[in-house]
């Protein structure tokens, strides 16, 4: 075993005099001869791994292993040689001074009391309460692990993998952002599958729902705009008025969590003037008359303008446009499905689409997203439970991990109690600031044993932590990406060196099933070998070699490869719901408790007590809890704010800059007022993000309401971020 | 000098994504506080209809350029091209240039004592490159022009946009293709 | 070359036995700060006494009289409880190490831009002189090369190079040694380490660290035969 | 709103007072032979400020190690010119300073030329801030206000330093020269309220200055008590005393530096309005 640097000095005396006797513990003697000349630029391809649409393809730059800068790989034909304001900053990330370096150890948790140890040392430690836990309850499952999305590399899969390794244990199921409409389109398609987006420069027509590309999906805007230079009409429907919103030639400034009101009643008017692909509905759909025949006898125009706060006039506008300028693509944003009749007012969305002949068209498509070229291998992720092993035993009889809701995590983790959860594990995920109801958050993390967290900063979670291994970024690992909205694959290759003692979620796998299987020999499964490249190249298969049209992962180091599908989903008109055609009536949706036509459910109403809806969108500087705390973004956006309609504003005595208290039952928040007509009179908005050196977080006024849907395909509901009511007072 | 190259920004096009603003710092590394590069919201007040309309601005490389005038020591030079250049090396904190600039583009670096800003990338420009800013644009708002009396002539180039200080003072070499408002369908 | 003549004179003065004594005391101080910062918050009992006495003779033959408290300040925490060791670790780790953002970064090239990264020009700066005497850092591409425990550890060995040489009369070698140890406290430690130990004080309440940054500048200054 | 430039406040006003006493000693050797000790007493008293004021400018410097610079771009750079006349007015100092204690024939001349050099220094400095971006400065009132300075603190510094050596008109004249600047200055200022009040940012400089407590303890303290104090004592025919004479000194400095910290203060330049 190579002694690494700090044991080494442990065991020599310090002592120097001449030369020769010169006692080095830091530098050491060159083995090649002295070089000091600066090395040619080398250029290495990456992906950037974040929960983002866009996946771009990077190039990094690297002079003297020291990452340079970063830009964006030309041979993407969906990012093309371009990023976004977050992915030039990653120097600053790489090599912000603020990163976790060592794995640490807080004695007590919160104290901020923190003591370097060895890597050794940790996952002795964790192995350790591995172990006592399993000898404690018969079973790892009061050991609870949570990971999401901060990095979407398919080798981070081997985060699940160190878990699956060990035995049974309590996972976090689910997934905030986008389940209820993945719900959707899962009762109405079989599952989501999007056209490609280079394809909307074939649309005539686009409406985007609920869409802020402008901020969360920006390599689309040069497709939509060229779908415009050829003389498409661009019409965005929104409660807030975005940056994209701005863009359109049509802005409707539509009520919360109504855009299902708004399709029925588009639909009803398609209906009347029979407008309606009555060929394609028929033929590709089960159920449509049924709901032809719900249309009729519930939806009227009046009852949509009313729900919706639109005007009779511009729904009969777009109706007519989407339904006779063909091929009309619609593209569904993850915001608009955060309601607890989210999904719901997707598959009203979907079955417009169905019923205008727009589904399985190029230049069409009722667009939300895909996972149609995520077929790895997963190599890292499974691994047999040791031998042994106690699980859980599921309704189906079967024995397994103990799911809990993700998007419920604090209730749910307390809820456990045979046996309780004893132990955390994090990855990838700052529940800290990202969960709903904060306070919750904080309360259960103080009700654990023992709490692990692999990040590379110091963010919320990290301070609830008892031991912190620091995580690599992806300059420093090899690792494979995908979209979940392009069709583009890319390899990710080692840049750089890991700096300090980051490891990768592989590699931290590999050194607790060595410490594991040490302690107590056959209690992890986990393999103890591979280079970072070898198991980045464990992730490709014959499936993903076809899909690229490739038949080795090394291919992929000249250049990302688009994925051989055809440019519009669903054009083949297989279906993957049980009856092989779109569902209109679905009796999946209704076995699962829900409606089984894309029929009108009701919205939330806002309490008396808090009649102001706070929304919490994505950020334009960060993606959920990362990048805003980088120095670059603290300049281009010091501090958060709370956008208020002035006329809101007026009634509760707010001016542009006041410090604004906004609270509910559950919590509350200060934050700085920017007065604009950008936001609806109702609706207050204050985008969620990590600052740094700031407490602020939006989601202490958050309940965990669940959204309407997401438990068929991803395991648990959503959560309904959007459905946050709130009042105000100047503070 | 034999031309002027500036910019030429299309507020219709650009949407505050500061993507060229980070590009800028990528290519250079840039401290945190200098901005060499800026994207502005226009304010709602100065438009019919709210909406976030932008503008990105970096060194305007003015015609007559009153960095150039006011600099005690020559830092800056104007060169054929008309690139308003900025020897850093030069450069010895008088600040007198950040007074002198309507646009407050020449900015202070705290750390280093010294001003800085954008040299309209004249190294990428000389090997036939965009700048960084420009090549970084995803919407394709900003591009790098000459600026003459054919730009001038063509359909929707301002001068300048509500906000912006007169274009007299240093004849600034950037042109702007206004913001357009679509339809709003609005509930206040 | 009049500085080079300076040096030459000073290398007169410094063959007294005398001051190679200080020679010697000077790289002892830089070796146990060097030791102090690399090993560890962890490692304090360990590190402190050696810092303590090679402190303590060097302010013995040299006498800046500022940093006779600050060594006192360290000898008093010579014997401190396991207690009061402990609280140092963590504060230790709350200036230099993390997981937090730490208060004083101990690395070169964070302080001598605005908000400064690691591995940034000065660094390899400091990697350029390393590799000029076929030295490099054993964990190059992972710990900046400018972290202070690396820095310290190269001056020590210049002087001790110097030192030899002195000793094997090789005046042009030992000549060479001490213009470098000048070039680099000059162009690297002196350019940053008065930053670093403001950043350790404005941080800090334990008088031991602020004892420690005052020996830190003083031990690093490239004029040291007086 | 511009922001506090100490470094700039004392610079100015060092050195226009400096120069002021060099102009008042050639004015009073035009009139009547200038004694001999009052010259040497000015021209160190002179020369001091003037080297303070040089150093306070440094610090306004980013790299004051590099200020040797600043005189490369005489051929548009304001800044430039006033370094180089000041560095010229710095020289006939010597001049005089070598005059001062070897007396010779030249003194008028020298005078002369070094007052000459000095208010080219002084516009020079006062053209730094005439910039089309500050509506306020863009103006002459700049080269007035440092002029003004110039001339009334220079007079009642050599009223100060003259003390007995000065005979009676001499005194006389000297206050009633700093009276007439004092008054010059007062509707210099009006006039110049009035003017820059036509655009925005000048508004905004005039707004800023009548709502700001410093100004009218400036207008107070710097214009009107001098004045009053002066008018009385010069009416009486009577002999100032000493006291009186270093009150009125005092106020009008506290005054000047005052209207100096305004002068920056209050500049406010033309911006991009926007959000940002």
């Amino acid at each position: 075993m190579k002694l690494s640097r700090r044991q080494f000095i442990g065991g020599t005396a310090a002592a120097a005099a001449g030369a020769a006797l010169f006692n080095f513990n830091l530098l050491t003697k060159s083995v090649t001869a002295a070089d000091d000349s600066l090395e040619e630029m080398k250029t290495f391809r990456n992906v950037c791994p974040r929960n983002c649409y866009d996946t771009c393809g990077q190039i990094s730059y690297v002079q003297n292993g020291i990452l340079k800068k970063v830009e964006g790989d030309p041979k993407h034909g969906y990012t093309n040689g371009k990023l976004c304001l977050k992915g030039y900053t990653y120097t600053r990330r790489v090599y912000s001074p603020d990163r976790v370096k060592y794995p640490m150890k807080q004695t007590p948790r919160g104290s901020g009391n923190w003591t370097r140890i060895s890597w050794d040392e940790a996952m002795d430690t964790i192995a350790k309460k591995i172990l006592e836990l399993k000898s404690r309850y018969g079973s790892t499952l009061p050991i609870c692990f949570n990971k999401y999305s901060g990095n979407f590399g398919i080798v981070h899969y081997g985060a699940e993998g160190t878990m699956s390794s060990i035995g049974y244990t309590t996972r976090a199921l689910g997934t905030p952002c986008w389940p209820a409409g993945i719900d959707a389109q899962t009762y109405d398609f079989g599952t989501l599958y999007s056209n490609d987006p280079e394809d909307m420069v074939n649309a005539k027509y686009l409406i985007l729902w609920g869409q802020n590309a402008a901020w969360t999906a920006i390599h689309t805007l040069p497709f939509i705009n060229k779908a415009r230079e050829r003389g498409a009409k661009l019409v965005v429907i929104d409660p807030v008025l975005t940056s994209t919103a701005s863009k359109a030639d049509l802005y409707i400034q539509i009520n919360s969590s109504t855009d299902g009101a708004l399709a029925l009643g588009m639909a009803r008017y398609i209906l009347d003037n029979n407008w309606v692909d009555w060929d394609y509905a028929r033929n590709n759909s089960v159920g449509f008359d049924e709901w032809v025949d719900y249309l009729k006898t519930n939806i009227t125009l009046d009852w949509a303008s009313e729900k919706t706060g639109v005007p009779q006039d511009i729904i009969r506008e777009i109706a007519r446009e989407y339904a006779t300028t063909k091929p009309a693509s619609m593209w569904v944003g993850y915001g608009m499905q955060r309601h607890i009749n989210g999904g719901q007012n997707v598959r009203i969305i979907d079955a417009l689409g169905v019923m205008t002949g727009n589904v399985g068209k190029s230049g069409g498509g009722v667009n939300y997203g895909h996972l149609e070229t995520w077929g790895f291998s997963y190599n890292a992720m499974v691994n047999p439970a040791p031998k042994g092993s106690k699980g859980f035993i599921g309704p189906d009889g079967k024995e397994g991990d103990r799911n809990i809701n993700m998007n419920n995590f604090a209730h749910d983790v307390m809820a456990q109690n045979d046996p309780p959860v004893k132990m955390l594990w994090l990855a990838c995920r700052n529940p800290g600031s990202q969960d709903p109801d904060t306070n919750a958050i904080e309360k259960m993390f103080a009700a654990m044993e023992f709490v692990v967290t692999v990040d590379s900063f110091f963010n919320k979670t990290v301070q609830m932590s008892d031991i912190v291994l620091p995580a690599t970024t992806h300059f420093e690992d090899w690792d494979v990406m995908a979209s979940y909205w392009h069709y583009w694959i890319g390899i990710n290759q080692r840049a750089i060196d890991p700096l300090y003692e980051s490891k990768s979620d592989v590699e931290i796998a590999m050194l607790l099933s060595e410490k594991m299987n040490a302690l107590e020999p056959g209690s992890c499964t986990f393999p103890t070998s591979g280079t970072p490249e070898e198991w980045a190249a464990k992730e490709f298969n014959p499936g993903i070699h076809s899909l690229l049209g490739i038949s080795d992962y090394r291919e992929l180091i000249e250049g990302p490869r688009k994925a051989k599908m055809t440019p519009a989903s669903w054009a083949d008109g297989k279906f993957r719901t049980p009856s092989k055609k779109i569902e209109i009536h679905s009796d999946l949706a209704e076995k699962n408790g829900l409606p089984a036509l894309p029929v009108w459910v009701e919205d939330m109403k806002a309490p008396e007590k808090y009649p102001i809806r706070l929304f919490t969108p994505h950020p334009q500087h960060g993606l959920h809890s990362q990048f805003q705390n980088l120095d670059w973004m603290m300049t281009a956006n010091p501090e958060p704010k709370v956008e208020i309609h002035p006329v809101l504003a007026a009634k509760y005595g707010i001016s542009e800059g006041d410090k604004v208290k906004i609270y509910n039952d559950l919590g509350s928040i200060i934050v700085k007022a920017h007065l604009t007509r950008t936001t609806s009179p109702e609706v207050i908005v204050s985008y969620e993000a990590w600052y740094k050196d700031s407490n602020f977080n939006v989601n202490y006024t958050l309940k965990a309401t669940p959204s309407d849907m997401g438990k068929q395909a991803t395991g648990n509901n959503g959560v309904a971020f959007h459905d946050n009511f709130v009042t105000i007072e100047k503070a | 000098m034999t031309k002027q190259l500036g910019f030429l920004h299309n507020s219709e096009k650009c949407v505050g994504c500061q993507g060229c603003e980070m590009a800028c710092k990528n290519e250079y590394q840039t401290d945190a506080a200098p901005r060499w590069r800026q994207v502005f919201q226009l304010r709602e007040e100065d438009y019919s209809l709210p909406t976030r309309m932008f503008f990105s601005m970096a060194c305007n490389h003015c015609a007559n350029p009153e960095c150039l005038r006011v600099c005690p020591v020559k830092a800056y030079t104007k060169r054929e091209d008309g690139i308003v250049v900025h020897d850093h090396d030069r450069c010895i904190g008088c600040r007198l240039c950040l007074m002198a600039c309507p646009y407050d583009r020449p900015q202070f670096n705290p750390a280093q004592k010294k001003v800085e800003k954008c040299n309209l990338c004249y190294q990428r420009i000389d090997k036939g490159e965009k700048p960084a800013c420009v090549a970084a644009c995803i919407p394709e708002a900003l591009q790098l022009v000459e600026i003459n009396e054919a730009l001038d002539q063509r359909m929707g180039v301002l001068k300048t946009l509500p906000g912006l200080p007169s274009p007299d003072i240093t004849q600034p070499a950037i042109r702007f293709i206004g913001p357009k408002q679509g339809k709003q369908i609005r509930r206040d | 070359m009049v500085q080079t003549k300076g040096e030459v004179f000073l290398m007169r003065e410094c063959a007294e036995q005398r001051t190679l004594e200080k020679y010697q005391a000077k790289i002892n101080l830089l070796l146990a700060l060097s030791r102090f910062f690399d090993q560890g918050g962890e490692q304090l009992p360990k590190t402190l006494e050696p810092l303590n006495k090679a402190a303590a003779v060097l302010v013995q033959s040299e006498g800046p009289k500022e940093l006779e408290s600050a060594v006192k300040i360290l000898e008093e925490y010579l014997n401190s409880s396991p207690e009061v060791y402990q609280a140092l670790t963590y504060e230790f780790n709350r200036l230099f190490v993390g997981p937090a953002a730490p208060k004083a970064p101990p690395y070169e090239s964070v302080y001598r831009s605005a908000e400064g990264l690691v591995m940034q020009e000065q660094t390899l700066a400091v990697r350029k002189m390393y590799l000029r005497e076929g030295l490099h850092s054993q964990e190059q591409g992972h710990e900046p090369d400018d972290f202070i425990g690396t820095e310290l550890e190269f001056m020590a060995y210049l002087l001790s190079r110097a030192l030899s040489s002195q000793q094997e009369q090789n005046l042009s070698a030992a000549q060479y040694y001490l213009e470098l140890h000048r070039e680099f406290c000059s162009k690297h430690m002196e350019q940053w380490v008065e930053a670093f130990a403001q950043a350790i004080g404005r941080s800090t309440d334990y008088p031991l660290f602020t004892a420690l940054s005052k020996i830190l500048v003083a031990g690093t200054q490239s004029s040291f035969c007086k | 709103m511009g922001t506090w430039e100490w470094p700039l406040i004392v610079f100015t006003v060092l050195s226009q007072i400096s120069i002021g006493i060099i102009v008042g000693l050639l004015g009073l050797d035009c009139r009547n032979q200038l004694k001999e000790k009052l010259f040497k007493q000015g021209v160190v008293v002179s020369g001091i400020l003037l080297m303070i004021a040089l150093l306070a400018s440094l610090f306004h410097l980013g790299h004051p190690e590099a200020a040797y610079r600043a005189i490369t771009h005489l051929g548009s750079s304001w800044l430039s010119r006033e370094i180089l006349f000041f560095i010229l007015t710095f020289v006939g100092w010597l001049y005089l300073l070598w005059l001062s204690f070897h007396p010779a024939g030249k003194l008028r001349s020298s005078l002369l030329i070094t007052s000459v050099l000095g208010l080219l220094g002084i516009i020079s400095s006062a053209m730094i801030y005439v910039l089309p971006r500050v509506p306020a400065w863009n103006n002459v009132a700049p080269v007035f206000f440092f002029i003004l300075t110039a001339g009334l603190l220079g007079a009642l510094a050599l009223v100060i330093l003259g003390g007995k050596e000065l005979q009676p008109e001499q005194k006389k004249s000297l206050l009633n020269w700093a009276l007439g600047c004092i008054i010059v200055s007062i509707f210099m200022f009006v006039l110049y309220a009035s003017t820059i009040k036509v655009n925005a940012q000048g508004a905004a400089t005039v707004q800023f200055l009548l709502s700001s407590p410093l100004f009218w303890l400036r207008a107070g303290l710097g214009w009107l008590a001098p004045l009053i104090l002066l008018l009385i004592g010069l009416k009486s025919q009577k002999v100032f005393t000493a006291s009186t004479l270093y009150l009125v000194f005092a106020l009008v400095g506290v005054g000047e530096i005052l209207g100096r910290a305004l002068f920056y203060v209050s500049a406010v330049g033309i911006h991009i309005s926007a959000l940002f």
